[in-house]
């Protein structure tokens, strides 16, 4: 069985190849694989039928307790053999409807698709197996109806029946999982023992909503049958073929399949009843409302949906009848369904029409199909001698039986417009003139709807060859041995009395039928259709009304939205706690730090009054300085030295920016939002210091770097013996940063002048700007700089190279050797400055954190891990990995840095070029 | 060993540096292919190795922990680099195909590979300031490499991303000196051993600081703007590498504070963690539907989806956690073929807005194959890897009671599919607009070259699909392993304390 | 002794600075501030760091102390320079009071600046009160 | 508190003043000048923790400071030069 | 002090996230400056104050006591750093969406993609030019 | 320049024979050799003779400097704490004697540093210097007290 899958599937693989390969005859060939299944599964009737159930397994995702389980019992092998059988007839008539389609390849390789995940839908025993094979088939069905994709209406039928499957089908996967959950596991041949466990469970209720769901959708129930009529927009063969006989059937397969373990319950019965039987009313209903053949037969499959619904709801109230209904009537259906929506297909292929009243005199240029046509509408109309009529009797049967004769009547109801719609198709075979030129259709095209019909024929004459399967659908539906003997000829009965009944309505209504038409087209009702496309309307402008809101594109909203969203929830969090934390001891205050920290905030808070950029910059700028100086206070020489070189370095960077923007905009002014939010975010993080300062700090960390520093870093600036050797790691990090921001500059500004020079729009207000990349062209700062350039450069070994035992180090070092070349360029220009570097300085990036990254590698030699530090003394000085990583580190700070102020500068002097 | 979990950090900074100091293009182009070999080669072994060892730690510079930088490679880690490993192959091989020759010169592979440098340092750091260092690594590649060519739609997306992740940098690293000021630590393991010691009301606060630092990166709601104002803009071969890589960071760091250092109060934190992640799924797919360009539709599903990442977090059971890494593991797959594809769509045809597109269905069916596969799995259809994640989640979710996150979450797989079903009816069932596009191919390399790293990419989605115990398997493994920080903390320390 | 010299030098210096200060809040215009900033500041600045040399006695400190001190001599001069220059270029005015302006009109548009004997006359009426 | 601990305090009293001078401009020269005061002050300041601290490594801390407040007039200079008419 | 500075970090973050939260990015990035300020800040209060001597070992290697906290200075160098990188990067970056973009004004800086549409599955778009390419039976 | 190389080499070997490599010995054997230079004055050629010029005026130089900008100081603090501020600013064109970059910029920073005076900029052709005085009451004696007291001090060690 397992095997029979994986060959459906592969087999199906094979579909666009061979169709290349064989052509038109492919079609003959491809219907070997369902014929083979066929002939497979009916090899396994006698043991089936003589009581047996065969089970496989195969481990697939263990993990999750997911087995490639197979279950073979009556129910399963009715439907394999409907889906092997009738898809090996729609596999013919298929290359026969859609010769010399440019995608008959591709069309083949999905219906085959289809089929092997139809199979092994009815076949999956896990319940995860079975969703798989459950979304394969809505999947398959959606590229199938989308087949014609080059019209709208067929992609968005495709997408409203994926939509709609696959929604249920999250319904049922979570239905199915919370039975798992219940009954403990994921097969259903053991869910199957365990109906008493689950119905008592407290989340019977909801996980048997849930599948409902799933099957009411996938099987067109109401109020979901909308999808099943759009989908006509597909090619013939897959209406007949997933919309007859197989895919709709999925829901009612589940159905029937869960019966022992779901039924039983007084929630089960009626849901099934009232919504099979509402939607047996709404197909029957519906059906006066279309004259296009393929139209019609969908609402009569709605129907018999819902009349399949109705009857799986009636088994647990019944003693058999309903469950061998179900078999009947199942087949029955499968075999007119089939065969009808061939035929369709035949005379719309052939009379290139599906309007009812266009037809007519078809039967004499058509006489095969009609035959066909003649049969299976019998079936339809439950009329003898034929398997629909005893399929109906005995529903009618179960249906007295156990259901208020309120329903029986509206079932009564719901037949009797199966019977008119079964005159309905007949009639044009044989009243009226036969379209000009219209003729019989290939072999394949009628091949399949004369089999299908004589197989209803032939088994309604001799029902006893269907009755052992019939005896074993009904005995895995009912969840007990059934033995029930089928006859053609039941006897007068008041189900007799029912079906004649039934067959009057329909004659009758059919003389009624073009006033009712005509009443039904002019008015139609609203129906759940209309609340589709409104719920799908309606997501949609919440959709774009979301976004709208959310990606407003503003930045500041981006903004508020986060800190609104930072502020709600730590303050969340501190409300949540309920207490306010606050340090218990703190060291002394100290005046000459309070004064400083005073005048920052002042001056900080005046910055925000202030109407220039630059003078913003400038005085937040004495925050900087300001923290540089209380680092200072508080015994942190490198920091504050870093700070110090590294606010004004930021402060000449944007000076040097803003001397290249024509167009500043003016500074605009703060608005009272603004200001709640950053207070309270201020306020917050007041609070969260003073709760992080309530506690005792551990000094483990701190107390290890001083220990070591010196006796196994070899430094005595512990700071800088952190940054290269404890936390090197760190440093490189860093380092990365400053050369991938070199990286950046370069790049941003070196893009433009290479490719946006003339498509610039602005470039034309920017070369306004006279001078821009101008030196300070001035005979006293020349000759200052001269001097100083190579002061500053000598300070920056130094500082480098002591680093490691007091303040300075590679970073410090390469800052202020920037500030020579800096210098130099400010006084004598860009091109004097390059010529005192060999190299280019994103080499200098490159080659600095190479050296970086070498010197974390002779620990290597040591079986030491990586960045160990390795120190070697030379001529009597101690030289170590740390300090040749510190190079690196100047190396590269050095390079980024003065890559990015070159590639300013050279900005600016292009813009200066006209 | 200790050196082999070095090498998913050494291998892409070797790669970097040599790009950066050997000027010849073509000398770079074989570095970052061998580089991105190397990288899968070693993040693999790495993975084996953990699998045989269990978890594994190396001192940096052999500073015993919590002293010196621990890098800890556990099994989430080790599956983390292996898929970075995976996709940077694949945009490797996509960007030799694609021969972006403007890009090149301006140092494409080099940040192409600080960027690697960035993740792989991120996955495989036991140190919390550490952490904060390969974040901005990898950030300010990614911004070099957002904005590199400056059109436009890049610049005025890259500002954003600017903004918002430099917000994130300064939230992060004033929660690293908030915890470090409570505890004296900055080793994970040694944090994880010391935040008992914490007020529960403090930590919490602590915690929803690194979720919202976290959540900027992750880009999770309301944290999420800047993702879908900015991926949309670069190249597909960045964009495909940020899609996959960088807000899988922000998932793995949300992880893994949230399993080792903050669980002190579930039902506070991860509670806060399950509504994140039921309004990022929602808002993200709800905004997605409003897009009209495939790009842009890609970014919102991106965003949306963190969302389950989130929510097997939020729950925290060893199920859901399982659930979570395997959805980020997979997602980290399928999101960046898809915004390959969606590159070699906008190749094909000029554009990426769906009304102007169509015809791929007939004219190119194997792209239409490539397409659908990751689309369906993104959307959570079975067999495909996604399904795998989504059933894995929704047990775990229907498990814990957590009923309404578990409908969100199927809804948010419906509306996907929705999504994905109107991009699929666009792009290539509609016919073709009048106006005829040409291809543009690559100069070395033609169609098959671009679409061999996507086939890879979906080959591998769907292998993972249709055999999903392995990688479930580890999951598993991972989750345990988060579940139980004990064995990490002996690991990193040395002692269980 | 020792103390008090380096007190001495302390109290002098921030003295100075603070003339300094004063100066750039009460001076009438730019020019004239920054007298006030190159002189008294630089001389300020000079005894502190002297002081410090003073404090130490230790040769090495000293030096790094007194090279300090020359670097802020030698800058400072420049920078008024270079800050006295551009504000002149960039359009500030000298105050009312100033008594004489020999360098008005004298700057050209590429900012070279010609000598008097060029253009005389050398007193510019308009600056001229 | 010692003389020097005073001293601080006194000497950082001038930055008010440079800090108005800072704000109120009116040009950007100006603005300078109470900045390149400030820094002045930072030096001397520098200079002197390293007597109260009795730590000469901040010493270096002037020396770096000076070096850079020289550098950032220069930068600022340059700017003024050339649009400091629109930056007041 | 530490109770001050808590206060301190606290009005500084106020400021400069009122400074980001300003529509002109030149404002933005001031602000970062200062709330960058302000975690360094944090970082080293974390680190806890009242230390009389730097963390440096004299060089007969003795060490004074109480010395300041070194973690936190190295942790705050590496943050200065890659605070000031990322700065010099969003100056130029800034700079760049200037002259491309013609604003600074983040909130005029809307995103700028191609115009799409979003095409509808439940009503057939209004123009339908497109022709259609086959006929085929369905 | 010879007799100055002369003289570090004479202290490395000073340095070497003391065996202290350090900035004091240094400065202290750098030093003595200069006296032993000084009294080996008369076997160096005339051109070297200049280091020893040099070598007395630096030192004068610097104080004079040192000397000025204290003077200066004073100046400033009386008009900054008066309160009238009895200051006449002008700016005033001084013409160059000084040739050579490095006078010039020495004359320069000089002014700047002494009383009153701040230099502002040079001309292109280098013969004009401005200043700003502070207090101008006569053009004319400002320029030529600039000149007898700085100008020919800057000149005296550079020519
Ligand atoms: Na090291
Ligand atoms: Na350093």
């Amino acid at each position: 069985m397992v095997v029979a899958s994986i060959v459906a599937f592969l087999g199906a693989l094979t579909a666009p190849w061979l169709y290349r390969w064989l052509g038109s005859a492919a079609g003959w060939v491809l219907a070997l694989l369902p014929l083979g299944l066929a002939v497979y599964f009916a090899s396994l009737l006698p043991d089936v039928v003589g009581g047996q159930t065969l089970r496989h397994s195969l481990a697939w995702v263990p993990s999750l307790g997911v087995n490639f389980s197979f279950y073979l019992d009556g129910l399963s092998l009715l439907f394999a053999l409907l889906i092997t059988g009738i898809g090996a007839f729609i596999v013919i008539y298929s290359g026969g409807y859609l010769k010399g389609h440019p995608d008959l390849g591709r069309f083949y390789l999905i219906i085959l698709l289809f089929m092997a995940s139809m199979l092994g839908l009815v076949l999956a025993d896990n319940i995860v197996t079975l969703f798989v094979m459950w979304e394969l088939t809505s999947l398959t069905s959606y590229l199938l109806i989308g087949f014609s994709h080059s019209e709208f209406k067929s992609r968005r039928a495709a997408t409203q029946a994926l939509l709609v499957t696959a929604g249920g089908g999250l319904a049922l996967l979570t239905g199915l999982i919370l039975l798992a959950l219940m009954g403990g596991s994921m097969e259903i041949s053991e869910l199957l023992g365990q109906g008493q466990l689950l119905r008592e469970h407290p989340l019977y209720l909801p996980a048997l909503i849930l599948v409902l769901l799933g099957a009411f959708t996938k099987s067109a129930q109401f109020p979901f049958h909308f999808w099943l009529p759009n989908a006509m927009e597909a090619p013939t063969p897959v209406s007949a073929y997933l919309h007859s006989a197989t895919m709709v059937k999925a829901g009612v397969y589940l159905l029937a399949r869960l019966q022992p373990a779901l039924g039983g319950s007084e929630v089960w019965s009626s849901a099934l009843m009232v919504f099979g039987l509402a939607t047996l009313l709404t197909g029957a209903t519906l059906t006066f409302r279309h004259t296009d053949l393929k139209r019609l037969l969908a609402y009569s499959t709605v129907a018999a949906l819902g009349a399949l619904v109705f009857l799986i709801g009636l088994v647990p109230l019944t003693d058999y009848y309903a469950a061998m209904g179900f078999a009947a009537f199942l087949l029955a259906h499968s075999l007119y369904k089939g065969g009808l929506f061939m035929a369709a297909g035949a005379v719309d292929h052939e009379a290139g029409t599906r309007d009812i009243t266009q037809l007519g005199g078809l039967f004499r240029v058509m006489p095969l199909t009609g035959v066909a046509v003649v049969l299976a509408a019998l079936s339809l109309a439950g009329l003898p001698p034929v398997l629909g009529f005893i399929g109906k009797e005995v529903l009618y049967v179960a249906a007295l039986q156990a259901a208020p004769a309120w329903m029986v009547g509206l079932a009564v109801l719901g037949f009797a417009v199966g019977a008119m719609l079964a005159l309905l198709l007949v009639v044009p075979f044989f009243r009226g003139q036969p379209p000009q030129e219209v003729h019989e259709g290939p072999p394949s095209l009628w091949l399949g709807p004369l089999v299908l019909a004589g197989l209803g024929l032939l088994l309604g004459l001799f029902p006893g060859l269907y009755n052992p399967l019939a005896d074993a659908v009904a005995s895995a539906v009912k969840g007990q041995a059934v033995a029930y003997h089928l006859k053609l000829w039941p006897g007068f009965n008041l189900a007799l009395l029912l079906s004649l009944l039934t067959v009057l309505l329909g004659v009758g209504l059919y003389f009624l039928y073009p006033r009712l038409q005509a009443w039904m087209v002019t008015d139609p009702v609203p129906g759940p259709e209309n609340g589709y496309n409104a719920l799908l309307r309606g997501l949609m402008r919440l959709a774009a009304g979301v976004t709208g809101l959310l990606q407003s594109g503003s930045l500041r909203a981006y903004l508020i939205w986060t800190f609104a969203g930072l502020v709600g929830l730590v303050g969340l969090a501190l409300l949540h706690s309920g207490t306010l934390l606050w340090p218990s001891n703190a060291s002394e205050v100290n005046p000459a730090q309070v004064v400083l920290m005073a005048m920052m905030l002042l001056g900080a808070i005046i910055a925000l009054g202030l109407r220039s950029h630059l003078g913003m910059v400038v005085v937040v700028g004495i925050v900087g300085a300001g923290v540089a100086i209380l680092f200072m206070l508080q015994n942190a020489p490198d920091l504050s030295i870093t700070q110090f070189l590294v606010e004004t370095l930021t402060a000449i960077l944007i000076a040097l920016v803003l001397l290249q923007i024509t167009t500043i905009g003016q500074v605009p002014a703060g608005r009272p939002l603004d200001a709640v939010v950053a207070m309270g975010f201020g306020g917050l993080m007041t609070l969260l210091m003073l709760g992080m300062l309530s506690q005792p700090l551990e000094l483990h960390l701190s107390n290890f770097f001083t220990d070591k520093s010196l006796p196994e870093g070899f430094g005595r600036n512990i700071v800088n013996v952190i940054l290269v050797d404890f936390r090197a790691l760190d440093t490189f990090g860093e380092i990365s940063v400053v050369g991938l921001a070199g990286l950046g500059v370069y790049a941003l500004l070196r893009w433009r002048t290479r490719n946006d020079k003339e498509d610039d729009p602005l470039r034309g207000t920017t070369s306004s700007v006279h001078l821009i990349g101008a030196t300070l062209n001035t005979l006293i700062l020349q000759t200052a700089s001269r001097f100083l350039f190579t002061l500053l450069i000598l300070l920056s070994l130094f500082l480098l190279l002591r680093g490691h035992n007091e303040p300075g180090g590679g970073f410090i070092g390469a800052l202020v050797a920037v500030g020579a070349y800096a210098l130099y360029a400010l006084a004598h220009g860009l091109a004097a400055s390059r010529k005192l570097l060999p190299v280019r300085p994103l080499r200098l990036v490159g080659v600095g954190l190479l050296i970086a990254l070498l010197s974390a590698f002779p620990s290597l030699s040591s079986q030491r891990p990586f960045m160990a530090g390795e120190w070697f003394t030379v001529f009597g000085v101690k030289i170590g990995t740390p300090v040749i990583f510190d190079i690196g580190v100047y190396l590269t700070v050095f390079g980024a840095l003065l890559a990015a102020i070159f590639a300013l500068e050279e900005s600016a002097l292009n813009q200066e070029a006209p | 060993m200790s050196w082999l979990i070095v090498l998913p950090l050494i291998i892409p900074l070797t790669t970097a540096l040599l790009c950066l100091v050997v000027p010849y293009r073509r000398a770079q182009r074989y570095f970052s292919l061998v580089g991105a070999l190397a990288l899968l080669a070693a993040a693999l072994t790495l993975l084996n190795q953990v699998g045989q060892r269990g978890i594994s730690a190396v001192q940096i510079s052999d500073w015993q922990a919590p002293f010196g930088i621990t890098f800890v490679a556990d099994h989430l880690s080790a599956l983390m680099v292996v898929v970075t490993g995976i996709v940077a192959l694949a945009v490797a091989l996509y960007a030799l195909a694609a021969n972006d020759t403007a890009r090149e010169a301006l140092g494409y592979y080099a940040l192409t590979n600080f960027l690697l440098v960035g993740v792989n340092g991120a996955f495989l750091t036991g140190d919390l300031f550490n952490l904060y260092v390969w974040f901005e690594v990898l950030l300010l590649s990614s911004f070099v490499l957002m904005v590199l060519g400056g059109d436009k739609a890049q610049l005025s997306g890259g500002v954003k991303y600017f903004a918002v992740s430099l917000l994130s940098s300064v939230l992060f690293l004033s929660a690293v000196g908030l915890l470090y000021g409570a505890t004296g630590a900055l080793n994970l393991a040694d944090l994880a051993t010391r935040v008992q010691e914490v007020p529960t009301g403090l930590l919490s606060a602590l915690a929803m600081l690194f979720l919202v630092a976290f959540g900027l990166k992750a880009a999770v709601f309301p944290f999420f703007f800047w993702l879908p104002a900015s991926y949309p803009a670069p190249p597909a071969m960045i964009s495909a590498l940020f899609a996959g890589l960088l807000t899988k960071v922000g998932v793995y760091a949300l992880i893994r504070v949230f399993t080792l250092l903050f669980t002190h109060e579930t039902a506070f934190t991860h509670s806060v963690i399950l509504w994140i992640a039921g309004l990022t799924l929602l808002l993200g797919v709800l905004s997605a539907l409003a897009q009209g360009e495939i790009r842009r539709i890609l970014s919102f599903q991106l965003v949306s989806h963190i969302g389950y990442m989130l929510m097997g977090l939020g729950i925290l059971t060893p199920l859901a956690l399982t659930g979570s890494v395997f959805y980020a593991l997979n997602h980290m797959i399928i999101i960046s073929a898809l915004f390959l594809i969606a590159g070699l769509i906008y190749r094909l045809q000029g554009t990426g807005v769906l009304v102007s597109l169509g015809g791929l269905y007939r004219s190119h069916p194997w792209l239409a194959v490539l397409f659908l596969l990751p689309a369906l799995s993104l959307a959570g259809i079975p067999p495909f890897s996604g399904f795998w994640a989504k059933l894995t989640l929704v047990t775990a979710g229907l498990q814990a009671e957590q009923y309404w996150i578990v409908a969100a979450a199927l809804l948010v797989g419906l509306l996907t599919l929705l999504s994905m079903g109107i991009v699929f009816a666009e792009a290539f069932w509609k016919n073709p607009p009048p106006k005829s596009y040409r291809f543009t191919p690559g100069a070395t390399g033609g169609w098959f070259a671009l679409t061999l790293p996507i086939a890879g990419l979906v080959l591998l989605s769907v292998g993972i699909g249709l055999w999903a115990d392995p990688l479930l398997r580890l999951s598993q493994t991972a989750a345990q392993e988060l579940l139980d920080p004990s064995q990490y903390i002996q690991v990193v320390l040395g002692v269980s304390r | 002794m020792l103390d008090l010299v380096v007190y001495a030098l302390v109290s002098v210096g921030i003295f100075f600075l603070f003339i300094a200060a004063i100066g750039v809040v009460r001076m009438p215009d730019l020019y004239n501030r920054m007298h006030a900033t190159s002189k008294a500041g630089t001389l300020g600045v000079g005894l502190i760091l002297v002081a410090v040399a003073v404090f130490y006695q230790d040769l090495s400190i000293a030096t790094r102390a007194l090279s300090a001190l020359a670097f802020v001599i030698l800058t400072a001069p420049v920078a008024a320079h270079a800050l006295g220059r551009a504000a002149y270029l960039s359009g500030v005015k000298p105050c009312d009071t100033t008594f004489v302006d020999e360098l008005a009109g004298h700057y050209q548009a590429n900012h070279k600046l010609e000598s008097v004997e060029e253009t005389l006359p050398a007193s510019n009426p308009e600056s001229n009160p | 508190m010692s003389f020097l601990g005073g001293a601080l305090v006194v000497l950082m009293l001038t930055i008010p003043l440079a800090v108005y001078r800072l704000v109120k401009g009116p040009s950007l020269a100006d603005r300078v000048v109470g900045l390149d005061l400030i820094t002045s002050v930072s030096v001397a300041l520098a200079a002197l923790y390293a007597l109260v601290s009795g730590q000469t490594a901040f010493l270096d801390v002037a020396i770096a400071l000076a070096l850079f407040a020289f550098l950032a007039t220069l930068g600022l200079a340059r700017y003024i030069e050339y649009r400091g008419h629109q930056g007041e | 002090m530490e109770i001050l500075l808590a206060f301190l970090v606290g009005g500084l973050f106020a400021v400069g996230v009122y400074l980001m939260l300003r529509p002109h990015l030149i404002q933005f990035l001031i602000g970062f400056l200062v709330v960058g300020n302000a975690a360094n800040l944090l970082i080293f209060t974390a680190g806890r104050l009242g230390s009389q001597f730097p963390p440096l070992i004299h060089s007969n290697g003795g060490v004074a006591q109480p010395i300041a906290n070194p973690l936190p200075q190295a942790l705050i160098l590496t943050a200065i750093v890659i605070g000031f990188a990322l700065a010099a990067f969003g100056i130029v970056l800034f700079f760049r969406a200037q002259q491309v973009l013609g604003t600074l004004n983040g909130e005029e800086m809307l995103e700028a993609f191609e115009p799409a549409p979003i095409p509808s599955l439940v009503d057939e778009p209004h123009d339908p030019t497109q022709p259609s390419q086959e006929q085929i039976p369905s | 320049m010879r007799a100055f190389v002369h003289n570090v080499v004479l202290t490395i070997f000073w340095m070497a024979v003391t065996e202290a490599f350090t900035l004091g010995n240094f400065l202290i054997g750098f030093a003595l050799c200069f006296l032993i230079l000084l009294l080996a004055r008369p076997l160096f050629d005339p051109q070297s003779q200049r280091y020893f010029i040099l070598a007395w005026k630096l030192p004068r130089f610097a104080g004079l400097m040192l000397w000025e900008i204290v003077l200066s100081s004073i100046r400033v603090a009386q008009a900054v704490l008066s309160p009238d501020m009895k200051i006449k600013p002008g700016i005033i064109a001084y013409p160059l004697q000084a040739k050579s970059d490095l006078e010039i910029t020495l004359l320069a920073n000089l002014i700047t540093l002494t009383p009153g005076t701040l230099s502002l900029d040079v001309s292109s052709d280098r013969k004009v210097l401005y200043v700003h005085g502070m207090f101008v009451d006569d053009p004319q004696k400002v320029i030529e007290s600039t000149h007898e007291s700085l100008e020919k001090a800057v000149l005296e060690v550079t020519r």
